[in-house]
């Protein structure tokens, strides 16, 4: 019945919210996608209803006590009786609010312990997550994968389950890793490691924010989890562990690039570039964003990007380098070959 | 100073008028009631001051990828909204109040302190200036100055110099620590007032309400406060001796100082509530005519409150991956404080009950208050059921639970008491028809703001963003909200023009325009500087309804 | 205080704290002091300076004595209007009764009632759902690891047999649980039994124990998952019934308690009176 | 109200002093300030990445907490004296405990410089030197602040100030010197023995 109820509520609040933008559906706490963010969103839904519950019997009194004894034009002058209290109601309204936080107190303890005691099966697939001023660096130290801004999972349904098991960590100050329909937050913390898990049960781009104010660009953080059905995930995979693209075709174009100091602060496996301050740019074309999540990833988003992030991406932390028209277009020339 | 002025008919106001005069009766005094008015008058500027900035937040989110402002802006605009609305609004509110107010119910002649209290409004106040000096100074005199922007929490260790150049969190630091001074003083004078001026037969068990919540606040205020202090000169520490409390880079720990933050923050929210709770146990009861319902549960409801918002704080941390059984312990604890909340909401329903009430301007507030403080809590019991949470925190969930505490309980409080004790302070009633105006329109305002970005937090919007991208679903209810913000400052602009006008030609108020039971209601509107000519006795907790019903007074029943 | 008096018994003059602006310029000191960190350690020195001389100057003002200023009190005729002494009349809460001031009821002290009922009825609740346990699944920590369920995750991924075996946190969590909703029930019962209409017995052991499994049922798959998918509910509803009857009977026991029948609930509940609206006019007596 | 003076209003009407009010809340401020303090210190042990740590550097200073601790003794004789108007038991007394004081801050100063330049532990070397200068350093000041007032009263009453008018004021800075000991020994305590 409580399913029933459950569905319609959904239902209901998908008229209201309705829509698919873009690519993305709309975000809703509501609409859970993964085990952890179904088990919350079901105990969000008890609270919602105990919290209405408690509301319209509240309210509801409070509307009868102000229009039924209200002064009404032609009242005497007689004060009303002068009734100080009663014990009895007083109890009776001390014990009611402690059963049901009682029941509040239960589900939460069980929901806790059940998203937070998970424990990784062995075919779980392991991340890390590092939160960066205003981007995300995502490893996968067991593929040998260093990525950034999106983050691929391999999709985990009833036939073939295989969650994903996320290390977070930050190099600089702390953030939050949110993605609403896969799972609630986690801190990114420096100096800490937290977890979390997600087991996506349908495939799809899934967004989310930074969610801890993390300075000037926080608001543009966002997270893109891309979820794949196995055998696309592994194509990833594959990909994504060779070294950069060699394309003679921009020869000239990599020297350029490899002589201007983007090479302090990118990497792009197999050349000299190897700075870690900035995302890993060897296949930089698999992304379907750049900058986390602010621009989409196309030639004249790319240049424009090079040419002066501080106009897209105001205070962001990679400078405006100042090339000349012919570097820029060497440097997109070669980037854009970064498959 | 100390000379005397005979023949004692000779009015000090008949003397000739001098603006040196003048202002040193202000600077120098340290009259209680004097020492209120500052509070209240330098709050309400900062108010409007805060609440410009939330306008300015506002116009920026309207639309998706808006360009009022830059996000360096933006994000000075919401740490300077947060931080000026709780300590440069709502700490100085709360000791304008119970300057105001503790004295003249409690029958006495002055605070205890008088000269400690007149210290604490001025540091108060040079804290507050400081603060916002930032705005001029903060990158040395030569550089174009530039307001905190580290959030009103600052956690570390974004506020630490290596993410923090320049001195801007500095004054954050030292404005509210310096602003922080006072509140402790005042809250001080506060314990040692109630405790020891009452005047004859004012035992505890017969202090009004508004004392009972004002004192317990007060020992809140001394208890919370320092831990704050204790954070920012770690904090301070850090930044200027290379102290490594919040350093992560050397071992330190940012989760420390959100500990040490909240130890605070939590027990502060309640602190910036309570003067709202204290007034509507003393507003419900005069215009319901009855008294109020329970006040032993009442009194102990506070107390409980007190003592267990002592240990919630961790509920604002459910994220920062806490163990299992940590989450489990705060969010119970959090649940708990729902109890004595419940047994005061409740009281006040029964107080109506049975009652005739009266609508005027400052019950109006007062029921608009109860109906959103219960949305507010219930919003707030939902925040902590740990797993919802997750989703929620730092969402606009978030902004709107607090929205619904801080704007739609506490503003609609203070406003409830500026209207019922304004006649009081100044001897002139406002407007019963511009306060109307100022009422509904606060309330559509309110719920227009605040009621979406409930939905905002549920699609998740995260807070404290600049811009948003278009698509998200987000848009309609940003705009609804912006359009709500601005008829918050209609509404705003009818109460600073009824205020005005009341002072200007304000129709006279008299001694005890509300029919109340209180003991300030006996002397004169204004009262002299002395308060009561003789000192008060009392015999009951509603003296006035002693002296009302001759034939039946309260006493012979308590 | 506020009386008319003719005898000029009241003082010519009060003793008010002396203005100072002492106060004013320490607070301006210190925070110079502080704000030198973030200028110039010059500011620091003149905040230093300002606060010693505040400081002196403070002492000045209350040692040996507080200075005091005498304000002169002002002429009777400025004094506040005397407060209104006529009598208003006052509507009572009870047609008859003279009194309109009330804390009611005057003579309950059910807590203890409450507990030892609330203890009662989950004795015998347990012991019921025990034996269906026994009955319906050969083993009575059946119903015990369900209960359990409520806060622990890992029964309700835990198979059908391991849900009859005795598992000692289970048996903690579950005992816990009951204990502490049985003893809140009671005490709801004791305080609550005398506003319930007529028929007391039927109520408390029908009506209410169906109307809270009625919430139960609404929300168990959010509440407890596990039990949501074994539960019986024949028995389920037999034993709060059983709880309900048992508790009811002891709290109603335990001690006397005047049940007010002949009163509406309102006035039951103790916040109205239903002649609250119709004062006589002429006041209680 | 005097219209209800049938009833007797309370004929004995006794508060607590506002100065005792006063001084004790100001006390439990300060103790939730130092207790802040204390947990950061108790977090911070043996979270240190890098030496020196409080094993290889500190030093039971015993003399000084002797010091500290009889100047609480001392400064009752003081009072006790003042309130018989004993004026020269008084006046000895007060400046045994300013000695004692004394002897105390220097002891910390010598701990201090030993730290600082032979040791080389700086508040910025690590977590536990942040923690400990500030906790230490902290109590410090409260006894400076104490040490401060002590020396106004030794100074005035030297000069002929009838300090006897003032027993009240004397007797709440004793109350605030017991503090400052107290929290000596919940110092002494975290960060000589269970920091150790
Ligand atoms: C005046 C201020 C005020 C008040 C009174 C409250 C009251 C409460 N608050 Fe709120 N809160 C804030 C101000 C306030 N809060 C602020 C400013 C923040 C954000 C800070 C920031 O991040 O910037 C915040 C954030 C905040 C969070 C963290 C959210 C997050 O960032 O993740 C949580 C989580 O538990 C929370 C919970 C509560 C609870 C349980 C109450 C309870 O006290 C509510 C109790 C009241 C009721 C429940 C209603 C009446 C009761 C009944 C009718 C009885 C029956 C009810 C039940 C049995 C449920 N609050
Ligand atoms: C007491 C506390 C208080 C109060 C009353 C308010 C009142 C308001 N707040 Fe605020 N708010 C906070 C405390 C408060 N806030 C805190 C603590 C934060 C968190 C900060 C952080 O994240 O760090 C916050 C954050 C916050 C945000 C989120 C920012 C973000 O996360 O990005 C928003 C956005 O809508 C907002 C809006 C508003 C609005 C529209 C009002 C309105 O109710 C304001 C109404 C007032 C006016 C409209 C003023 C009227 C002025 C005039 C009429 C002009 C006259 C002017 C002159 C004569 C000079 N507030
Ligand atoms: C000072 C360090 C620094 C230098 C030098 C630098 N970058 Fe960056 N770069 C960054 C940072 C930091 C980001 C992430 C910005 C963000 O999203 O907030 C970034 C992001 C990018 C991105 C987007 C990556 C993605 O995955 O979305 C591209 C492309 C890029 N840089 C290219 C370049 C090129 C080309 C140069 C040289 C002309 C260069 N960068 C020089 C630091 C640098
Ligand atoms: Cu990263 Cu916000
Ligand atoms: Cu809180």
């Amino acid at each position: 019945m409580t399913r029933r109820l459950a569905v319609l509520t959904v239902v209901c609040a998908e008229l209201v919210f309705a829509g698919t933008a873009g690519d993305h559906p709309i975000e809703n706490i509501f609409r859970p996608l993964s085990t952890p963010a179904h088990e919350i969103s079901d105990v969000s839904f008890l609270a919602v209803i105990i919290c209405a519950v408690i509301f319209s019997v509240v309210a509801g009194l409070l509307t009868y006590a102000i229009i039924r004894y209200r002064r009404r034009p032609g009242d005497s002058d007689a004060e009303p009786p002068q009734v100080y209290g009663s014990n009895q109601i007083e109890a009776a309204w001390t014990v009611i609010p402690l059963l049901i936080v009682f029941v509040l107190i239960m589900v939460s303890a069980r929901v806790i312990a059940s998203v937070q005691n998970a424990k990784p099966p062995a075919n779980a697939l392991h991340a890390t997550v590092v939160g960066h001023q205003w981007w995300w660096e995502f490893r996968y130290p067991s593929l040998g994968i260093v990525t950034a801004n999106e983050l691929h999972v391999p999709l985990s349904d009833t036939a073939h389950p295989q969650p994903t098991f996320l290390k977070l960590e930050s190099v600089d100050v702390a953030h939050s890793f949110w993605v609403p329909r896969l799972n609630g937050k986690t801190d990114v913390i420096p100096n800490r490691a937290n977890d979390m898990w997600i087991d996506p049960h349908e495939a799809g781009d899934f967004i989310g924010n930074c969610a801890e104010y993390c300075g000037t660009q926080h608001a543009n953080m966002l997270i893109h989890v891309i979820v794949q059905p196995k055998p696309d995930f592994e194509r990833w995979v594959a990909e994504q562990q060779l070294p950069a693209v060699e394309d003679p075709s921009v020869a000239a174009d990599k020297q350029a690039f490899l002589s201007v100091s983007c090479v302090n602060c990118h990497t792009v496996k197999g050349t000299s570039a190897s700075g870690v301050f900035g995302p890993d740019l060897t296949h930089l074309m698999s992304r379907k964003y750049l900058a986390s999540g602010v621009l989409s990833n196309t030639p004249e988003n790319l240049r424009a990007w090079i040419k002066d992030p501080q106009a897209i991406k105001p205070g962001c932390l990679m400078p405006a380098m100042h090339l000349t028209d012919n570097e820029l277009d060497s440097v997109v020339a070669y980037l854009r070959t970064l498959k | 100073m100390a000379t005397v002025d005979y023949p004692l008919e000779k009015s000090r106001r008949q003397r000739e008028f001098s603006l040196s005069e003048a202002l040193y009766s202000w600077v120098a005094t340290v009259d209680h009631k004097r020492l209120g008015l500052m509070y209240m008058t330098s709050a309400i500027i900062f108010f409007l001051i805060a609440g410009v900035m939330a306008m300015v937040i506002r116009a920026q989110l309207i639309v998706p990828e808006n360009h009022v402002v830059g996000p360096q802006t933006f994000n000075r605009l919401f740490t300077m909204h947060g931080t000026t609305m709780v300590f440069l609004v709502g700490m100085p509110i709360i000791a304008g109040m119970s300057n105001y107010l503790i004295p003249l119910m409690i029958g006495a002649r002055d605070m205890a302190f008088p000269r400690l209290n007149a210290f604490g409004y001025w540091i108060f106040l040079f804290g507050g200036i400081l603060l916002y000096f930032s705005y001029l100074g903060a990158n040395g005199l030569f550089g174009a100055g530039s307001a905190p922007d580290v959030g009103w929490f600052a956690y570390a260790p974004l506020t630490e110099r290596a993410f923090s150049r320049g001195t801007s969190t500095d004054y954050w630091i030292l404005g509210i620590l310096v602003s922080g001074i006072g509140s402790i003083v005042s809250a001080i004078n506060v314990i040692a007032t109630t405790l020891s001026m009452r005047c004859k037969g004012m035992k505890l068990s017969r202090m009004p309400l508004f004392v009972w919540v004002m004192v317990v606040d007060a020992w809140m205020v001394i208890l919370a406060l320092p831990p704050l202090t204790a954070g920012q000169v770690m904090l301070l520490f850090d930044r200027y001796l290379g102290a490594n409390f919040f350093n992560t880079q050397a071992g330190g720990s940012a989760v420390l100082w959100q500990h040490f933050f909240w130890i605070f923050g939590h027990p502060e929210v309640y602190i910036l509530i309570f003067p709202a709770f204290a007034t509507v146990s003393e507003v419900v009861p005069v215009f319901s005519r009855k008294p109020i319902f329970g006040r032993q549960a009442m009194v102990g409801a506070v107390v409980a409150i007190g003592f267990i918002s002592f240990g919630v704080w961790a509920h604002h941390m459910f994220a920062v991956g806490m163990a299992p059984i940590s989450n489990i312990f705060f969010a119970t604890a959090s649940f708990l404080v729902a109890v004595p909340t419940g047994v005061k909401i409740f009281n006040w329903l029964a107080t109506i009950w049975g009652g005739k009430i009266r609508f005027a301007t400052p019950m109006l507030f007062c029921v608009a208050f109860i109906f959103q403080f219960l949305i507010a809590g219930l919003t707030g019991v939902m925040l902590a059921v740990t797993p919802f949470d997750w989703q929620l925190t730092d969402s606009y969930f978030v902004v709107a639970h607090f929205h619904y505490t801080l704007t739609g309980s506490f503003l609609f409080g203070v406003f409830a008491a500026i209207y019922y004790w304004f006649p009081k302070a100044t001897g002139k009633m406002l407007s019963e028809t511009i306060g109307k105006w100022h009422f509904w329109l606060l309330v559509i305002g309110f719920h227009l703001t605040f009621d979406p970005q409930h939905i905002l937090g549920i699609l998740g919007m995260p807070r404290r963003v600049y811009t948003y991208a278009p698509g998200r679903g987000w848009e309609p209810w940003n705009m609804i909200s912006s359009i709500g913000a601005a008829i918050q400052a209609i509404a705003i602009i009818c109460f600073a023009w009824n205020v005005i006008r009341a002072l200007i030609k304000g129709e006279r108020a008299g001694d005890d325009p509300w029919d109340a039971w209180t003991l300030e209601w006996t002397t004169t509107s204004p009262p002299p500087e002395y308060n009561y000519e003789t000192d008060p006795e009392v015999r009951s907790s509603r003296p006035l309804w002693d002296l009302k019903h001759p034939e039946d007074p309260d006493w012979k029943y308590e | 205080m506020a009386e008319e008096d003719t005898k000029h018994d009241y003082p010519d003059a009060v003793d008010m704290p002396a203005p100072s602006f002492w106060p004013m310029i320490l607070a301006f000191g210190v925070t110079l002091l502080l704000t030198g960190i973030v200028t110039n350690y010059v500011v620091t020195l003149v905040g230093f300076v300002l606060s010693a001389r505040a400081a002196v100057g403070w002492w000045r003002d209350v040692i040996p004595h507080e200075l005091h200023e005498e304000v002169p009190v002002r002429h009777p005729a400025d004094w506040a209007v005397p407060v209104r002494t006529t009598g208003r009349s006052v509507a009572s809460l009870r047609v008859g009764a003279a009194h309109h001031r009330m804390r009611i009821p005057e003579r309950v002290h059910p807590y203890k009632a409450g507990i030892w009922g609330g203890i009662a009825g989950g004795i015998a609740m347990a012991i019921l759902a025990c034996i269906y346990g026994q009955v319906a699944h050969g083993s009575i920590w059946y119903p015990v690891n369900l209960l359990a369920a409520t806060v622990l995750p890992s029964i309700s991924q835990a198979g059908e047999t391991a849900l009859g075996q005795f598992q000692l946190v289970a048996f903690g969590v579950a005992v816990g649980v009951h204990t502490i909703t049985s003893i809140l029930v009671g005490v709801l019962y004791a305080v609550t039994l005398p506003m319930f209409p007529r028929r007391a017995p039927l109520w408390a052991g029908f009506i209410v124990p169906l109307f809270w499994t009625g919430l139960i049922a609404a929300t168990l798959a959010l509440t407890n998952p596990a039990l949501n998918d074994h539960i019986n509910w024949i028995w389920f509803i037999a034993c709060q019934i059983a709880f309900g009857l048992v508790a009811g009977f002891v709290a109603a026991k335990t001690q006397r308690i005047d049940t007010m029948q002949n009163l509406p609930f309102i006035e039951r509940a103790a916040i109205e009176s239903q002649w609250s609206e119709k004062p006589d006019g002429k006041g209680r007596q | 109200m005097a219209s209800s003076a049938t009833q007797p209003v309370e004929t004995e009407w006794r508060l607590p002093d506002r100065g005792t009010v006063g001084i004790i809340s100001l006390i439990l401020t300060e103790i939730s300030l130092f207790s802040i303090f204390v947990i950061a210190y108790l977090f911070y042990i043996g979270k240190s990445l890098t030496g020196p740590f409080p094993k290889d550097v500190l030093e039971f200073p015993v003399l000084a907490t002797i010091c500290l601790l009889s100047s609480s003794g001392t400064i009752v004789f003081a009072e006790h004296a003042l309130k018989h108007r004993k004026m020269a038991m008084f006046k000895m007394w007060w400046a045994v405990t300013i000695v004692l004081g004394l002897v105390f801050l220097y002891e910390t100063g010598v701990e201090w410089h030993d730290l600082i330049y032979d040791k080389h532990l700086t508040i910025a070397t690590n977590v536990f030197g942040s923690t400990f200068y500030s906790l230490v350093g902290l109590h410090a000041t409260h006894v400076i602040v104490g040490m401060t007032f002590l020396l106004i009263v030794f100074i005035v009453t030297m000069r002929g100030f009838p300090i006897h008018t003032q027993i009240r004021r004397v007797t709440f800075l004793s109350w605030y010197w017991h503090f400052v000991d107290a929290v000596w020994v919940v110092v002494f305590t975290v960060v000589y023995i269970v920091g150790r």
